[in-house]
């Protein structure tokens, strides 16, 4: 029997997955509303992910993302009304509208920076950690890549110079299995993606991504790792993305993925196994399953009218912030 | 009429591709998704069909190594053609195309050959933010042994790409990506252009204004509405950037005595300062007036279209330049310039056609 | 007199991060071989002594991630000064320097701050090559966001280094290679000058001169022959190439009514392009003369000795094109001109000191 | 008892340590003259790993190497003439003049490249042999690097591309220790380089770079693998640089490096090494080296002699070659 305090963090993470899910739901579903009008990489179906891995983390945490960043987002406790009015160019945006959905930060939740450059987000985050390490705080930073980012060479680079300097920095790696159409055999050698860590003597986990346990489990130890001192690891989660590589659509009828393979990874819905697992146990039912439903979508709903409603910034904003002073 | 068959820029590039990997089987077609069904914004379908695979080579996501890939299959005699989607992920390879596909011929005296081209496309629009729409013309074109070209219309695509192909040296092909959207016409088969230097798109008498790539096609909307008004502007699109050939400028200059350049890129270093110092220096007493440039200002291009007005050169700031530069009164051009200002409204500043619906 | 101290310009720059680090505990010394014996060419000798190891971060040979570490660590308030033995390194690092170190506070909406400093080095002589001797100023200045700066003089270089240091946005700063043997009185202790842009070496009325790095040095030389024939050049060394502050020159100009540009890095695309190209749009009417622009020529740099004369520019050329530009008669100048090719004759082509006997 | 053909391939390998130790030799001491006006460095202590690695290639074979390529070049059969020439700045060097020491070529030998900037030539290596591999032939490329090269992005980045296509490459990885003066525990963690083949699913063979039948054990196992399209091999070769990094002298006083350690290596030198097992074998006396060292130091004076009276290009030849026709 799973404690009161377990049982919350578990159905905490089952809020987490399914606010993610009904937000991006939400996004592809208004998108052709072209009131987003930039492009949108979604997380459905790679929500377990950041939520288990989030799970571990404190807010003082630093993470950082990549163009697929909604799901870091929101798991790190950003802004959700911030997010959509970025999202909809408005100047309450988390980033004035300066960057769009491949660009989210929230900065007082630890959400540091997304860069859509792929592999571009991984050694400032190995920068963060030597900054923290070097003033004696047991911060973690976190970078979040895909598989594709494994493929550049600053990811190597990266993970060099953080096992050198034993510094804590977690390196997880969404593995989709796609680099937006070509798919990971077309791009490495076979081989586990955890293999990268031997290059390095680095420690490397490998979990199922759509499995909020085991992800936490995971990230959990190699948090526990990084702030004991013992250095960075890297995670591999492997997960699927439901949706179109950018944009709201499915798409598994172009040709490069199969309808099978996908209906394999939908029976692996991170969120219907974590509801399944807590039905189980007693902890939910299909009422308290539906008013989390109602309280998210009432929030959604509102952030939306927010963003929807909210200005757009001044062109003169535009020539604002180029340098500090 | 075959000759007058028209069709998209877009379409162009695919038919330089397809037609100069049959011109010469040397050529391989490197890329990431280079034979994925989005198939590099629709320029790269067919190829598999008309090559075979082999000649398809599917790149992991890593711009470095593909890019000296490329140059060292170059100096084993293939024809690489590298597409980028954007102009961005190239910075990746910035030394391997600085250093080694740009002196490799020089490093050898003449004995090595890099025929490499590395396509880039700038993105613009439905939000694609700061990392996604930067038109870096000016950093490839300050570069020793390495071509730069940038076409604007049709035709001009697909004579160039294939020109570039041809070519025994490095060429950087930088194509916009509101461009790909144009139509007019293009020859069919193989068809190859010159890699000769600017060209006079329209003639006129009164001022030469020099653009490129897309603002090509803007600036030739205000030469349009400056002859409306009776203002007879020469617009020259630059085409080939490096080397860059100013003697079709410096000519007009000398018959117009006023001068605007526009680039795709920004203002500062960018193609106009280059093109307004060197003619300067050659027809100095040719100017009654100082040259203007415009381009990207000195920021980042934010994603949201709040911000979007006032950051690219448009028809209404090149027309008015331009008028500015002719020394045409307010009353002579303000019909013309409601026009503009019209259009513009009925536009939205983030798309680059009215059937355009995102995501890119 | 402590005042009056001379030292070297590689001193100074010793001095300055030496400063800087006693100045604020959060300036962390990045690069390949930072505490090394060779301390990238002395400039950071005693910095471990005086702030410890743990502020001296010995980077792995991987420029990319050693730039985007040291983003990430100024992003938490640390700030980074990364040394780079070359120009050329940086090229590798060329995305995190655009990208985030260039776009952090702007796609922050101000939130970010990315103190930086990046030092590189420009090669040059005793056959350093192609790839060890390119000065890229031009292509780092073309980025909005970054801010570069280029000291010529020994004072500058301390005081432009700790203002780059003390400021909250990246700064590369590109030190000459030959300006290191440099010497000039340079004040002692912590000592910062602001970052505002070009200043008036030597002022003068006929002709205006303006130079960058060590071209300033050698200009300083052709104006000191100019001035013995009389012509009284304005030298103006340009110490912030971004954002680049023109009024000074503009000012000038407005006086002497002439330019000339010589740039260390490519005459093609470089400062002077942009230089005069906003010079000409701002104080047209007061220009006498098309003004001329010097730099390295359209080609990578050989390595050999016999290769470099025409290469560089030098005291003999900025003089004898400075002395057109005014006007003056062959007779005029020819008792300067025959003194300056004598000195010419006397020095190594590839050595910026008699003392100097490689290997690099 | 080995063969006559065994013993004259022993005895070449002898001939080519002897000739690369005695032409850098020469370098250094000649190099106080100001006639050689760039920067060199030199390979003496490490001849066994180039020789040994291009005793198991071909002519037609591909080779590219970086700023420290004087041994590559010879052993791979670069003209001696034509590399002295360039080193001091004549018309008649192998690239004109243009490179001077860290851009030796002679393409016809299939030295292609040296490149001095750290991993640049790496990525070469791989399209030359992904290209003779679409040709169907069966040359095989090599890259030449320290173990600095191993910490930039592209050595990973061309890797994964070489052993994912099963390219004809080998990665020859010459380890003395050291980037400039900075020691491989400063700049990697503590564990044997062949673990970058490991994340790569790629095979690696480490051997003794001092010991020249172990190099060419190694270097001819890894082609046989590549010419029968069994991919890419990462050799490993231990070895030292005697001399400073860059330059003629000895530099073991300046503080980074012990001459213990120093001594230590210096015992294993791979020309000692060699000579003892021939002499050993009785394949090998002191008159025969005597006759070696004079036949060569006569090529070597004539070589000197050669480079030093060739013209200087003229000034106008700078502006030649910066586009093909
Ligand atoms: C340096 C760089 N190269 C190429 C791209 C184009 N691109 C955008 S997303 C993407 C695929 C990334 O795949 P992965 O890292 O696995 O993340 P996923 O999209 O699967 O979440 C690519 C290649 C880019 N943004 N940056
Ligand atoms: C990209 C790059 N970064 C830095 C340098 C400066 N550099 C020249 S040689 C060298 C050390 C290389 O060490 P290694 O690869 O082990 O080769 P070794 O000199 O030991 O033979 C460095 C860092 C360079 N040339 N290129
Ligand atoms: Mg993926
Ligand atoms: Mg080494």
């Amino acid at each position: 029997m799973p404690s009161n305090a377990e049982r919350d963090f578990d159905l905490n993470l089952f809020y987490d997955i399914l606010r993610i899910r009904l937000v991006e739901g939400e996004i592809a579903k208004r998108y052709a509303d072209q009131e987003m009008r930039c492009p949108v990489h979604l997380s459905i179906g790679q929500e377990a992910a950041a939520v288990g891995v989030c799970a571990a983390l404190t807010r003082q945490d630093r993470m950082f993302s990549t163009h697929r960043c909604h799901a870091h987002y929101l798991a790190k406790g950003g802004n959700l009304k911030a997010m959509l009015a970025e999202i909809h160019g408005k100047a309450s945006g988390c980033v004035g509208g300066r960057g769009g959905s491949m660009h989210l930060q929230d900065i007082p939740a630890g959400l540091m920076a997304s860069v859509p450059i792929v592999g571009g987000s991984i050694p400032m985050a190995v920068g963060t950690a030597l900054a923290d390490s070097l003033d004696g705080v047991d911060t973690v930073s976190v970078a979040c890549f895909g598989d594709a980012a494994t493929e550049e060479g600053v990811f190597h680079e990266s993970m060099n110079f953080a096992q050198l300097r034993k510094l804590p920095v977690l390196f997880v790696c969404e593995n989709n299995l796609y680099s937006v159409y070509t798919p990971l055999a077309q791009r490495q050698p076979a081989r586990p993606l955890t293999d990268y860590a031997k290059a390095h003597a680095m420690t490397a986990i490998a979990a199922d991504g759509n499995d909020v346990f085991a992800v936490h489990a995971a990230a959990a130890a190699a948090v526990r790792r990084a702030r004991a001192g013992a250095g960075p690891t890297l995670l591999v989660l492997d997960t699927y993305r439901w949706l179109e590589h950018c944009g709201p659509s499915f798409d598994n009828h172009i040709g490069y993925r199969s309808e099978e393979e996908y209906l394999g990874w939908r029976a692996q819905d991170p969120l219907e196994r974590l509801r399944h697992h807590l039905t189980g146990q007693g902890a939910l039912d299909a009422a308290a399953e539906a008013r989390m439903t109602e309280a998210i979508m009432a929030e959604v709903d509102q952030a939306f009218d927010y963003a929807r409603d909210e200005p757009l910034p001044a062109p003169a904003q535009a020539r604002e912030h180029v340098y500090a002073r | 009429m075959p000759d007058e068959r028209v069709t998209t820029y877009a379409e162009a590039i695919r038919e330089a591709l397809i037609e100069s990997g049959k011109h010469d089987p040397r050529v391989l077609f490197f890329g990431e998704g280079i034979g994925d069904p989005s198939a590099v914004f629709g320029t790269t379908k067919g190829l598999r069909e008309a090559h075979g695979d082999a000649r398809l080579i599917e790149m992991p996501v890593a711009e470095n190594a593909l890019t000296g890939i490329a140059v060292g299959a170059a100096l084993a005699g293939k024809r690489p053609v590298i597409s980028f989607h954007r102009v961005e992920f190239a910075l990746l390879a910035l030394d391997q195309i600085l250093n080694n596909a740009g002196k490799a011929h020089y490093l050898s005296g003449g004995k090595h050959k890099v025929p490499l081209v590395i396509r880039m496309i700038v993105g613009r629009g439905w939000g694609q933010g700061p990392e996604h729409s930067q038109s870096l013309e000016a950093l490839f074109a300050m570069i020793p042994g390495i071509k730069v070209v940038m076409p604007a219309f049709p035709a001009d695509a697909k004579g160039l790409l294939t020109a570039a192909i041809e070519d025994d040296n490095p060429v950087m092909v930088i194509e916009h990506r509101w461009c790909h959207y144009a139509r007019g016409h293009v020859p069919e088969g193989y068809y190859r252009q010159p890699l000769d230097g600017p060209r006079v798109v329209v003639p006129g008498r009164h001022v030469t204004i020099v653009a490129n790539s897309y603002m090509t096609l803007v600036a030739l909307h205000a030469v349009k509405a400056l002859a409306s008004v009776g203002i007879e502007a020469e617009l020259i699109d630059t085409r080939l950037l490096r080397p860059l050939m100013v003697d079709a400028i410096v000519k007009s200059v000398a018959k117009t005595g006023r001068l605007l350049t526009v680039d795709t890129g920004w203002r500062t270093l960018g193609m106009g300062a280059e093109i307004v110092a060197e003619v300067v220096s050659q027809a100095f007493s040719s100017l009654t007036a100082a040259p203007i440039r415009m381009g990207m200002p000195d920021h980042p291009t934010p994603s949201s279209r709040g911000m979007v007005p006032g950051v690219y050169p448009d028809a209404i700031g090149i027309f008015t330049a331009a008028a500015r530069l002719a020394g045409a009164s307010a009353e002579t051009i303000a019909p013309a310039l409601r026009e503009l200002e019209d259009q513009a409204r009925r536009q939205p500043v983030d798309t680059p056609d009215p059937a355009f619906k995102g995501p890119f």
